[in-house]
C-alpha cells in the first residue's frame, strides 16, 4: 500500500505534514537540532520577534501547574534585525517554511515588523501574535478586542504580501468573534489558542510564584478548551486554521485535526520529550495507515461530519 | 552534542537525610561529560509532574558507561525518583550546559559546595586532581546528617575536605563561607568554584570581589526545555554598553558562570 | 498553645471554617455522609436546582482529561419543590449554612426561585449559576454579559432576603467587568470559578466523546485560571469571595485565601477522595499553627501584600 | 455502608490476554458486600489520571478479609493496576452500588457474561450455588484467550460454565447469546443475569422479553464520584406517568437494573 499523503496547505504555506512548532517552545531550531531533523518539520514558527531586542520579565518565569505550566518570559528576543542577520540564514538551509511570530506594542509597530520582514528570502509567513498575556501593552489587550485585532491586521496586511496567520487568545467571551473580526480584515488562516491567563501562590512565602505574577498557561491542562476553540471557529468560519494547546500525542494533534485544524503546533511537548514533533508525525501516519486513510485531509473537520 | 536516551538504573543508594545517590546507565552520555554539565530527566511518564527535573553530573564512569547523580528530595519529581528501583529506567538527555572552565596546572583550587550542590563540584575535583591541581573541597552543611559525602565525605574522594555545619555537629560550627575567608586570607588559593543556596553564593561573590580572585558558579533556575528554546530558566547577569544587564539562559550559557558576570538583585530566584 | 480560628463570616453566612462544597459535585449532601461528618464542613452548597425537574444531557456525560474533567450534567435534578420536601429536611439535622444553588432559562425564573426559597427554614443563601455552560438558554449566556448578569442578580436581590452569592464563569474576556455589574446589582458575594468551556474528540470514532459535544472542565487542571480570576477581582473590588477550582489539598485552598477568597469550595476533589473536605480543613488548621497565625481571616488576600 | 479504605494488594496474577485477577486486603468491604456491587479505585496517586475506575467484586474471602478483583487492561487506569506488585497500597472506596436480587429458592438461573464480564457473576453464581439454586454460566470471548476464568474456567467454579468464543477457538463458535437462545428454547430457566459488552446485553434484552422472562444486567457508564453525587454516570431507563424515560445513576441506582426497565436508544453509551 503506498504511504498516506500527509502534506497540507496552509493560505500558501505548503507543509510536508500537518506538524509545526508553536512560537516560543522551540527557539529558532537549532536549539533542537541534536534531536530533530528539522527537514522532517511541516513548518517552524520561531520565537515572538519584536522591532527592537526586549530583555524580558525577571525570573522565576515559569511554574510547573497540574498537566501544564505557566510561563510569564514576556517576549524576551534580540529584535528583528538581530533575527534576519543571525537567525534566518541558519533555518534556509533547510527545506523548512519558517513562520515568524511578530508582536509590538502599538498597531505601527505591527505594520512596521511586517514590511520589514516581507520579501526577505527565508520568510514563509508571519504569525500576529496578538494574545501574549505577558507583556503590558498591546499583546492581549488587542486580541481581547475585535476591533482593535481586526486594526492590527489590517495594517500587517497592507504592509506585507506574505500570508498572515493570526494568533487567537482564548481569555475571550467569544473567541468566534475575533476570528470573524481577523478574517474579514484579512487574515489568511488562524491559529490557536495561545495560553489562558493564570497565576501560581507560593504560600510559604505568601507571594505569586512569577515574579511578573500572572503568566500563560500552557501543557495538557488546556487541551479541552483548545479542541473546543477549534471546533467553533472551524463551524463559524470557512479559513484554515492551525490547533494548538496541549499537543502531546498523535492522537491528541488528531482531535485537533478532526475538530478542524489544517495543521498543528506543538509548544510544551517539546519540553518533556524534545522529539515530540517527530513522534506525533510518525504517529499520525500510522494512525492514518491503520484507519485505511489515505490523505490526512480527509479527516479535516471529520468530528463535525 | 547532547541526546535524549532512555537510561536504566543501575544502583540507587541512600547517602543522607532524604539524599540519594544513582547509578544509570548512559554510555551516550557519560562519554562527552564535562564537569558542570547537567542532566535532565523525566521523573515519571505521567503528565503530572509535567516537566523534566535537571541534576548536575555528579561523576561519570566511561569504561562502564555510567552516569553518577547526587540528589536531595526536595517535592514530587525527587521523590519519584527516589522512589524508583533498580532496573527501572528513565528517559534522560546530557550532557546539557556550559561546564567549568578548567585552569591552568598547578593553580590552587578550592571547591565551596553548599549542601547538595557539592554534586557538580565531586566531578569536577576529579577532574583536576587528574590534571595535577591542588585541590580544597569546603562543604557546609546543615548538620552532620545532611553532609551528602557522607560523615567522613573525604574518604571518597582524592582530595582533602573540610566540612562546617550549622549547628556544629560536624567540622566548624557555622557557615562554610567562613573556612572560604580564612583560606583566601591565607593567600593559598588561585581560583574557586562553587554551588549552593544563593545566600552562600553571594557571600562568597563578595569575598572574591574583596580579595581580586576569579570564581565559577553553577547556578539553578526553574527550567522549561533545558536546550535554551525557550527562555524560562535566566538569571541577571552583567550587560554591555547602553544595557545595564542582561538576562542569560542557565540551561545553555550557563548553568556555570563567572562569579563577576553575575548581578546580585535577584530576590525571586531559586539560587541567587 | 490556643487552636488557630477558622470561621468566617461571608456575607452573612457564618462558617466555622471556609470550606465549603462546590454546587453538583456533592449532591444533596447525603451521599457523602458515610465518608464526610457533614457538621464539621464550614457550608454545603447543594446540586444546581432549577424551578421545574430537569432530566439533564444524554450520556456519556463525563470525560477525563490532564489532570482535569470534562462535565456536561446539563442540570439533572429533581426541582426546587422536591429539593424543599425531600431533600432539605435531611440537612436540617445538621449544625451547617446550606446555600442553594439556583439556576434558570430566564431571568423571571430566577426571580421566582429565589422568592419560593425565601423564608425557607434551613436555607442560608442563595448561590445564583449565571454561569453554567451545559444548558442551552440562560446559564453561560447570561454570565457572559455584564449587562445580562446584573439584570438576573437585580431581579433576584429584590425577591429575596437571602445573602446572595453570584457564581461567575471564567469563559469572559474580563472577569473583573462581570463581577463589577453584579456586585453593583446587589450581589452580596461572589463564587468563582465555574467550568471552563472545553471538549474532547474520540479519534477512533471521529465524534465527540460527550454526547452533549461540549462541556465544563473542571478539577487542577484549572486551578491556575481560578487563582488568577480571584486575584484580579480581590484587587478590584470590596466584596467577599468563594475560590473554587481545582482545589485538592490545604495548600491549594490557602492559595485562594491568599489570593483573596473568603472561603473555599472543594469540587472535582471529592471524586478521587471522598474526605477531600475534611482533608483539607485539618491541613488549613496545621498551616496555621506551623505558621504561628492566630486566625484565617488573617490569610485573606495576603499575597497581595 | 460504604468506606474508604487504604487497601493492600495480597496477591496479583495474569489469568488471560491482559486480563489480571487481583486479591486486595480490605476486610471493611468484603464483610459487607454483596454480588453485583463494585469498588472504586485509586490507581495513582498522581494526578494524571486523575479520576478512579470502578471495578466489579468478582468474589470475597470473608475470613481472610479479602476482595477479589477481575479486570481487563483498557487504558491508562487499568494498566497501571496491572503494574502494581504485592505489598503495594491503594485507595479502595466500597462496596458501591445495588447488587443483584436473589431468586427464590430452587429458581433455575442462567449467568450470562460477555469478556471480562463474568466479573460480577462468579460471585453471584457462589451466592447461588450456596443458596441451592440450579445455576448455568455461558461466558462469551473473543478467543480462547480472552477467556477470563481460563481455558477450563468451569473448574474453578462450584457450577457448570459453557463457553462461545467469537473465533470457535474454544467451545461454541459464535455470539453467547445463541447459547442462551437455545436454554431458552429449552425452557430449562426462571431467571437470567448478565454483565458484558452494550451489544450482547441488547440481544439479552430481546432474548428475555420474547420468552418473557425476568433479568437483571449489570451496567458500565463513565463515573464521576461513584456515590451518587455527580449524575455523571446515568442510563436511560423507562419513565413513569408524563415522562417518557428518566435518567437513572449507574452508581447507586445501578449498577444492576432490571431488563426491562433499561431503554435502548443510547448510541453513545459506553456499554449499552
Ligand atoms: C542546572 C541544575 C543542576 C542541578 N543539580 C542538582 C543536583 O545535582 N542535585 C540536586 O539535588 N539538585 C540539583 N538541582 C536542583 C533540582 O533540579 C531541584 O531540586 C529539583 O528540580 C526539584 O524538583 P522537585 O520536583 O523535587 O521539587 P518541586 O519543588 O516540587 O519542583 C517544582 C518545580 O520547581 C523546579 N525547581 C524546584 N527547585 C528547583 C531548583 N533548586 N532549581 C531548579 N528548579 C527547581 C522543579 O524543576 C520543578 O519544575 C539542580 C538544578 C539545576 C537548575
Ligand atoms: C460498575 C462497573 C463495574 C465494572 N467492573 C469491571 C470489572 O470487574 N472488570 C473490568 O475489567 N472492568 C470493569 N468495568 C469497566 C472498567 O471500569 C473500565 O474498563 C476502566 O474504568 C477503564 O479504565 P482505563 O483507565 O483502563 O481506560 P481508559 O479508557 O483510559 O479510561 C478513561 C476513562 O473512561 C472510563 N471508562 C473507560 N471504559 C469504561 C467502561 N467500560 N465503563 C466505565 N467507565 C469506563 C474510565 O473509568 C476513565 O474515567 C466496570 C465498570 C463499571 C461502571
Ligand atoms: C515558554 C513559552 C513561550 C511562549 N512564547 C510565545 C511567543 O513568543 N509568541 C506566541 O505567539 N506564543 C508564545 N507561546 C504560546 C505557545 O506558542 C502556544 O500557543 C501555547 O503554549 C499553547 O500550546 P502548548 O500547550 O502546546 O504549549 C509561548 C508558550 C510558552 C510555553
Ligand atoms: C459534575 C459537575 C457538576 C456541576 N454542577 C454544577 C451546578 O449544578 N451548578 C453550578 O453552579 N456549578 C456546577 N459545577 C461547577 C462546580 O461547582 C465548580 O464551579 C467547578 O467544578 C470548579 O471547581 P472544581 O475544579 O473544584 O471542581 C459542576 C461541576 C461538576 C464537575
Ligand atoms: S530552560 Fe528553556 S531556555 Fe533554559
Ligand atoms: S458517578 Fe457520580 S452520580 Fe454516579
Amino acid at each position: 500500500m503506498a504511504k498516506p499523503s500527509l502534506a497540507v496547505d496552509v493560505a500558501g504555506i505548503r507543509m510536508k505534514n500537518p506538524v509545526t512548532t508553536a512560537s516560543g517552545t522551540f527557539g529558532f531550531g537549532s536549539e533542537y537540532a541534536p534531536f530533530v531533523d528539522l527537514n522532517r518539520l511541516g513548518a517552524i514558527v520561531v520565537k515572538g520577534t519584536t522591532l527592537n531586542p526586549r530583555p524580558g520579565n525577571p525570573p522565576p518565569r515559569i511554574v510547573e501547574t497540574p498537566a501544564g505550566i505557566l510561563n510569564s518570559i514576556g517576549l524576551q528576543n534580540p529584535g528583528v534585525e538581530h533575527f534576519i542577520e543571525a537567525a534566518l540564514p541558519y533555518l534556509r538551509q533547510f527545506d523548512l517554511p519558517v513562520i515568524v511570530n511578530i508582536a509590538g506594542d502599538t498597531v505601527e509597530e505591527y505594520a512596521a515588523l511586517a514590511a520589514r520582514l516581507n520579501g526577505v528570502p527565508g520568510v514563509a509567513a508571519l504569525e500576529v501574535n496578538i494574545s501574549c498575556p505577558n507583556v503590558k501593552k498591546g499583546g492581549l489587550a488587542f486580541g481581547a478586542d475585535p476591533g482593535s485585532a481586526a486594526a492590527v491586521v489590517q495594517e500587517v496586511k497592507s504592509a506585507t504580501r506574505l500570508p498572515v496567520v493570526v494568533k487567537l487568545s482564548p481569555n475571550v467571551t467569544s473567541i468566534v468573534q475575533v476570528a470573524e473580526a481577523v478574517v474579514k480584515a484579512g487574515a489568511d488562516a488562524l491559529s490557536m489558542i495561545n495560553t489562558l491567563l493564570g497565576m501560581v501562590i507560593d504560600i510559604r512565602r505568601r507571594r505569586p510564584v512569577l515574579a511578573n505574577v500572572m503568566g500563560g498557561l500552557s501543557g495538557p491542562a488546556i487541551r479541552p478548551v483548545a479542541v473546543r476553540a477549534v471546533w467553533q471557529v472551524y463551524r463559524a468560519l470557512k479559513v484554515p486554521i492551525v490547533g494548538m494547546g496541549g499537543i502531546v500525542t498523535a492522537g491528541d494533534a488528531l482531535e485537533f485535526i478532526m475538530a478542524g485544524a489544517t495543521a498543528v503546533a506543538v509548544g510544551t511537548a517539546n519540553f518533556i520529550n524534545p522529539r515530540a514533533t517527530l513522534d506525533i508525525i510518525e504517529g499520525i501516519e500510522r494512525f492514518l495507515e491503520e484507519e485505511g486513510i489515505k490523505d490526512i485531509r480527509e479527516l479535516i473537520g471529520a468530528a463535525h461530519r | 552534542m547532547a541526546t535524549d536516551i532512555t537510561a536504566r538504573i543501575i544502583k540507587q543508594e541512600q547517602v543522607g537525610l532524604g539524599q540519594y545517590r544513582m547509578n544509570l546507565y548512559a554510555p551516550e552520555i557519560a562519554s562527552r561529560a564535562v564537569p558542570g554539565q547537567f542532566v535532565y530527566i523525566r521523573c515519571s511518564s505521567s503528565l503530572d509532574p509535567l516537566l523534566r527535573r535537571p541534576l548536575s553530573i555528579h561523576g561519570v564512569n566511561r569504561e562502564r558507561g555510567e552516569l553518577l547523580l547526587l540528589y536531595q528530595v526536595i517535592g514530587r519529581g525527587t521523590s519519584l525518583l527516589a522512589a524508583k528501583r533498580q532496573g527501572d529506567q528513565l528517559p534522560v538527555m546530557g550532557p546539557l550546559g556550559r561546564g567549568f572552565t578548567l585552569p591552568e596546572p598547578e593553580r590552587r583550587v578550592i571547591l565551596v559546595g553548599g549542601g547538595i550542590g557539592v554534586a557538580p563540584l565531586v566531578f569536577l575535583g576529579n577532574e583536576l586532581v587528574r590534571r595535577k591541581n591542588p585541590v580544597l573541597m569546603l562543604v557546609g552543611a546543615r548538620s552532620i546528617h545532611h553532609l551528602p559525602l557522607g560523615r567522613e565525605g573525604g574518604n571518597n574522594v582524592p582530595f582533602n575536605v573540610t566540612v562546617a555545619t550549622d549547628d556544629g555537629t560536624c567540622g566548624y560550627h557555622g557557615p562554610v563561607t567562613d573556612l572560604l575567608e580564612r583560606a583566601l586570607a591565607g593567600r593559598e588559593v588561585d581560583m574557586v568554584y562553587a554551588c549552593g543556596p544563593g545566600g552562600m553564593l553571594r557571600q562568597t561573590a563578595m569575598l572574591l570581589a574583596r580579595y581580586g580572585l576569579p570564581g565559577e558558579f553553577s547556578l539553578e533556575e526553574r527550567m522549561g526545555c533545558g536546550v535554551g528554546a525557550c527562555l524560562s530558566c535566566v538569571c541577571k547577569t552583567t550587560g554591555e554598553g547602553e544595557r545595564p544587564f542582561r538576562y542569560r539562559r542557565v540551561c545553555v550559557e550557563g548553568p556555570v558562570f563567572r562569579a563577576d558576570q553575575l548581578v546580585w538583585d535577584q530576590e525571586e530566584c531559586i539560587n541567587g
